[in-house]
């Protein structure tokens, strides 16, 4: 399978995202510079996290309004998968390519550390997953805390767009779980069509146990699954 | 105006010497650029004569100091860059921007090298918690280091942070920069190459920190407000631009030679460029990019905007570092050239407004040896007797208060706010003794520590400083590295005073005794004198940035216990010593005592053994003893591992407060399997390495036995006291 | 042409909790400025533009804020125009 | 007691360098706003608080600007102050 990995100016989860990409899953990657305007050769396009244009202003507010994501537009409307990775979820945000908007962590901190999430609901990056499973990844960011208005909520329930919560290490979705106050513990949501996916946790970091854990791996594998035209488990 | 060159912080013989220099009296402009350039700070005027006791030289040191950081050597065509520095002053006027400042200084000397910055550790001192201004003044270092050092995508991973009334009107805040680089891509600050072009790229100009003594006076002029000197604020979005932009230039061959500006901006980064090529520069200041309107040469030339490099650029291929800085969205132009008269002449359009020989201001300050004395107080502290001190009934309860105290209790608090997993390169984060970061494309890895004790250096500055680089080595062994080389950033008050001069002189006494036992010399580092306010100065404390080599990722260790059964050992052996150590400063408020004994040759032995032990996969897991003793050493060890605690007894021979709580030197504790341990105990026989079974790993208890005193209580509620220390401190 | 300048005050809207105005709020308090009741935190852009007139500089800065300066799922925003120098 | 709603501006101070609107303004342009001269960014802090009468207020606000609110040596502040419902 192909993959872009979008390269905003001050991303710098880039190199770990095509690292976890061509060098562990062992999948064809290529950065590609956010003047880009045509990603139709690739099935699947990441946004990796960072701090795109220094997050001045909001996170990921000037990045949304960057060529490329013209591009993930089209390239989203046609079925790609997109995957937002912390910046690149609030990139999304702000692109208008997802639901809601991110606020400051409740502890007004930048918090780096491991989390759990739960799955959810099935989508191609949890396709190899089960709902209920439990994932340990780490977050890292000061911008994580997902809002959205009360009947944004039911209408992503309703439509089963949150894909992780944060829980607890036996899957509880509790208050203490909840790493920056998100609303509802969401730590990953997807559009209706279910191919756009945003989450504050990286999976990329956590792609080989030197580096304290492989449960990212899951995820990248589900993709590539999906993409395969694999059955679910 | 009388005697301008005061205002700036010349003396009258400095001025004079200039004069002498030059031949005649220098401009305004000229006078700036010596002002800054022969500061203590850029000169070393205090401190030059004492640093040369330091060892500088080794088989794997391709650098040593004099560059932008040192370089050495760790095989497979990889070299790794590596200094530390102060950013003291700044933080304590505006605690965020100046810890982020003090972050984009240090990686632009990395970036200097050619070398990719992998690695950042944070050193810092502040007044105790209890105090509003210091509670202010941490949190806003912290989050300055986590706002710039984040952006930047360097991953945080080490550090120490302590706290003390010695620091309440002077914290400190050193920031160590680890870069990585091919062997043959490094690259050196050199002008070489008569006529070739010198570019500044990166931010434009702006009055930022121009010295404000200077601005007093009527040679400025005119109007008043928009003419001061502003404080630093760090972009560090431009600075991960010139982090790219700086690494796409290494590779290209048009680049001649690569130098951060720092302190002291365009002129030093332009003298010091031509002094180590042996050529002249000329630059035009109208040719600098300006942020402000109406900056004059003098406030050109002495501008510390921050995220700023200088580019030595074979003549006719400017166009290549164009497109880069181009492609990156950052500024860049041509500022002037090579020459090859050693003169750095300063040009406003047509009109001459500085011509001095760069060497005169790099080389030719003026040198100080000031008389040198042992300050009595620290003198009767140390004899202070301590023999009267009523011993703890509950040593359980001094266990406790020592694990919530601010400087014992964990430091999460801190390092959550760093990113320490950017990069995906961290294989022991922070919490560890020292941290990990393995080198791509090889098993190889490196372990990274900072260390200083300032109560020690104070108590006895020789002892502290050789302790310092001994714990500093200590805690990169026990990851399973081989100490390699050092950093150093030398904190001291105001060196005027023989008491801090002695302070200063004897520290590098020891730090270099301590380097040449160790076999790590020291390849770059930086001295912070006047940390003085209103006649009260810092303990002196010399931060050692540690540097080891993991030869094979499989020998990296962790301090947690692994499995109940394991045997508990300690290498190296208890001795009577509570002086000078934590526990005397919570339970009975004393900075006093005699500091532990330091037997170079011993700490040498214990450390080689550990490393042999740990690299022939006998230990299971390592941590070695320092602040707090041995008690909070094994405490540590089982908060490390979630339901583990350990059984030990420590016989008694000796008091029991100095078993647990004192800092005798040369300890590791190490645990393996029972095989295993008979091994270890029976090399370590034959190394002539003390080294006893003091006890085993259990399950859910500590407990600690020295004859009849015991400390007993179960992990987890310890645990929550040590997680939470800083947290109610700062509540 | 003319110079104007403009102020776009970015705030939360209504409702939504405001995490920072609640921890000035709190630290205030503990500085002992216990009449203090609620404390809300915005941005606040000032804005220096060239254009024919008031009417069209404030509908740029209007448009400005729609597509970037404010997020509308969080954030409402004011503008005000003045001309430079008058 | 009366309420009042004071409203402190904080600014950076002329010549301190401005990332974020510096930033903003690139931003702005490349979106097709040529026309914008110069962004500055700066703080809006809305306090709901009680106080004797306008002055007091005005000065507790002050105070609080002093003390917390701005840096002084970053930073400078207006205040303006209108009474609640009024
Ligand atoms: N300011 C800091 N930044 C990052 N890590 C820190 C900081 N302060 C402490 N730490 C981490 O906390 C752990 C304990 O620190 P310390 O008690 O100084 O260790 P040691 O006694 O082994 O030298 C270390 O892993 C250290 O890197
Ligand atoms: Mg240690």
């Amino acid at each position: 399978m192909r993959f872009a990995v979008v390269v905003f100016p001050g991303s710098n989860c880039d190199v770990d995202c095509y690292r976890a990409l061509a060098d562990v899953m062992g999948q064809e990657a290529d950065y590609v510079w956010h003047r880009e305007t045509d990603l139709s050769r690739y099935d699947c396009v990441v946004l990796p996290g960072g701090f795109s244009y220094g997050d001045y202003l909001r996170a990921g507010a000037i990045a949304g309004q960057s060529p490329v994501m013209e591009a993930v537009r089209k390239f989203a409307a046609r079925g790609g998968l997109v995957l937002g990775i912390c910046n690149g979820f609030q990139i999304l945000l702000e692109a208008g390519l997802l639901p809601g908007a991110m606020r400051r962590n409740e502890s007004l901190r930048f918090e780096c550390g491991d989390v759990y999430l739960r799955v959810e609901r099935e989508t191609p990056f949890t396709h190899s997953l089960g709902e209920g499973d439990v994932l340990r990844l780490p977050i890292a960011h000061a911008e994580g805390n997902y809002f959205i208005e009360p009947e944004g909520l039911e209408d992503l329930e309703a439509h089963d767009q949150i894909v992780f919560r944060y829980c607890d290490s036996r899957g509880r979705i509790t208050p203490a779980a909840n790493p920056n106050g998100s609303v509802a513990n969401v730590a990953g949501v997807c559009n209706r069509r279910g191919n756009v996916l945003g989450m504050m946790p990286h999976p990329e970091r956590y792609v080989e146990a030197v580096l304290g854990g492989e449960d990212g791996r899951l995820l990248f594998g589900s993709a590539i699954s999906f993409l395969r035209g694999e059955e679910r488990p | 105006m009388k005697a301008p060159w005061r205002d700036m912080g010349l003396r009258d013989s400095e001025y004079e010497r200039i004069c002498e220099l030059l031949g005649r009296e220098p401009t305004w402009t000229e006078l700036g650029m010596f002002a800054v350039l022969w500061s203590e700070h850029c000169a070393y005027k205090h401190s030059r004569p004492v640093l040369k006791l330091f060892p500088t030289e080794g088989p794997r040191v391709l650098l040593g100091p004099g560059e932008n950081a040192g370089v050495v050597d760790i095989g497979e065509k990889v070299a790794v860059a590596f200094r530390i520095e102060s950013h003291n002053h700044p933080i304590f006027v505006e605690p965020y921007q100046g810890a982020a400042t003090g972050v984009g200084g240090i990686v632009r000397d990395i970036l200097a090298l050619g070398a990719r910055p992998v690695a950042l550790l944070d050193s810092l001192r502040f007044g105790p918690l209890s105090d509003d201004r210091s509670r202010y003044i941490f949190g806003g270092v912290v989050s300055g280091i986590s706002g710039y050092g984040n952006c930047l995508g360097i991953p945080t991973v080490g550090g120490e942070t302590f706290f003390h009334e010695a620091y309440r009107q002077n914290p400190l805040c050193n920031v160590m920069c680890v870069g990585l680089v091919p062997r043959d891509r490094i690259r050196r600050g050199v002008a070489a190459g008569v006529g070739n072009s010198v570019m500044l790229i990166g931010a434009p100009t702006g009055r930022d920190g121009i010295h404000g003594a200077t601005f007093a006076s009527e040679e400025l002029g005119e109007d008043s407000e928009s003419r001061r000197p502003s404080v630093q604020v760090g972009n560090p979005f431009l600075e991960k631009l010139l982090i790219e932009a700086c690494l796409e230039l290494t590779e290209a061959d048009a680049v001649v030679g690569i130098q951060d500006m720092g302190a002291a901006g365009i002129t030093s980064s332009c003298a010091e460029t031509a002094a180590r090529a042996g050529t002249g520069v000329e630059i035009d200041v109208e040719r600098v990019p300006l942020r402000e309107r109406g900056m004059t040469p003098y406030e050109i030339m002495l501008s510390e905007s921050q995220e700023r490099m200088l580019v030595i650029v074979k003549r006719g291929r400017e166009d290549e570092v164009r497109r880069i800085c181009d492609k990156w969205g950052i500024a860049c132009a041509v500022i002037g050239r090579v020459t090859d008269d050693g003169i750095f002449r300063v040009r406003e359009g047509d009109q001459v407004v500085a011509e001095v020989p760069a060497r005169a201001l790099t080389a030719s300050a003026p040198v100080y040896e000031p008389p040198a004395e042992e300050m009595p107080e620290a003198i009767r502290a140390r004899e202070a007797d301590l023999s009267g001190l009523p011993r703890p009934e509950d040593y359980t309860a001094v266990l406790r208060r020592l694990l919530s105290s601010p400087n014992l209790a964990a430091k999460r608090w801190v390092w959550r706010q760093y990113d320490f997993q950017v990069r995906t390169s961290t294989v022991l984060a922070p919490g560890a003794d020292a941290a990990v970061i393995r080198v791509p494309s090889t098993r190889k890895a490196l372990a990274l520590a900072t260390d200083a004790n300032g109560r020690y250096c104070y108590l006895r500055p020789r002892r502290g400083g050789a302790i310092a680089v001994a714990e500093a080595a200590r805690n990169v062994v026990v990851v399973g590295a081989e100490p390699i080389a050092i950093t150093n950033c030398l904190n001291f008050g105001n060196p005027e005073r023989p008491g801090v001069m002695f302070q200063f002189r004897e520290c590098v006494r020891g730090m270099a005794e301590a380097c040449r036992a160790l076999g790590t010399p020291v390849t770059g580092g930086n001295v912070s004198f006047y940390n003085e306010t209103a006649g009260q100065n810092i303990f002196p404390t010399p931060t050692v940035g540690m540097l080891g080599l993991v030869e094979d990722l499989d020998h990296v260790t962790r301090p947690g216990f692994v499995s109940p059964g394991d045997w508990v050992i300690l290498l190296g052996r208890n001795t009577e010593e509570i002086g000078a150590s934590e526990y005397l400063k919570v339970v009975h408020a004393l900075d006093a005592g005699e500091v532990p004994a330091l037997d170079l040759e011993l700490e040498v032995r214990v450390q080689r053994l550990c490393l042999e032990v740990i690299r022939a996969g006998l230990v299971r897991s390592a941590h070695d003893v320092s602040d707090g003793g041995l008690a909070v050493t094994l405490a540590e060890c089982a908060f490390a591992s979630p339901g583990l605690g350990c059984r030990v007894s420590l016989g008694e021979e000796l008091p029991p407060e100095a078993l647990f709580f004192g800092e005798a030197q040369s300890r590791i504790v190490v645990t393996a399997s029972p095989e295993a341990a008979r091994e270890i105990l029976d090399l370590a026989r034959r190394r002539g390495v003390p080294a006893s079974l003091i006890g085993e790993v259990t399950e859910g208890e500590l407990s600690l036995s020295a004859g009849d005193a015991v400390i007993e209580a179960r992990v987890e509620e310890l645990r929550e006291l040590w997680e939470e220390g800083l947290s109610w401190a700062l509540s | 042409m003319r110079i104007f300048r403009a102020q776009a005050y970015v705030t939360l809207k209504e409702g939504v909790l405001d995490p920072q105005g609640q921890t000035v709020q709190g630290a205030l308090r503990s500085l002992g400025y216990a009449e203090v009741d609620e404390v809300r935190i915005g941005k606040f852009i000032e804005i220096k533009l060239e254009a024919q007139d008031e009417t069209s500089a404030r509908r740029a800065v209007e448009e400005m804020c729609e597509r970037l300066l404010a997020n509308p799922v969080l954030e409402r925003y004011r503008v005000e125009i003045e001309e430079d120098g008058a």
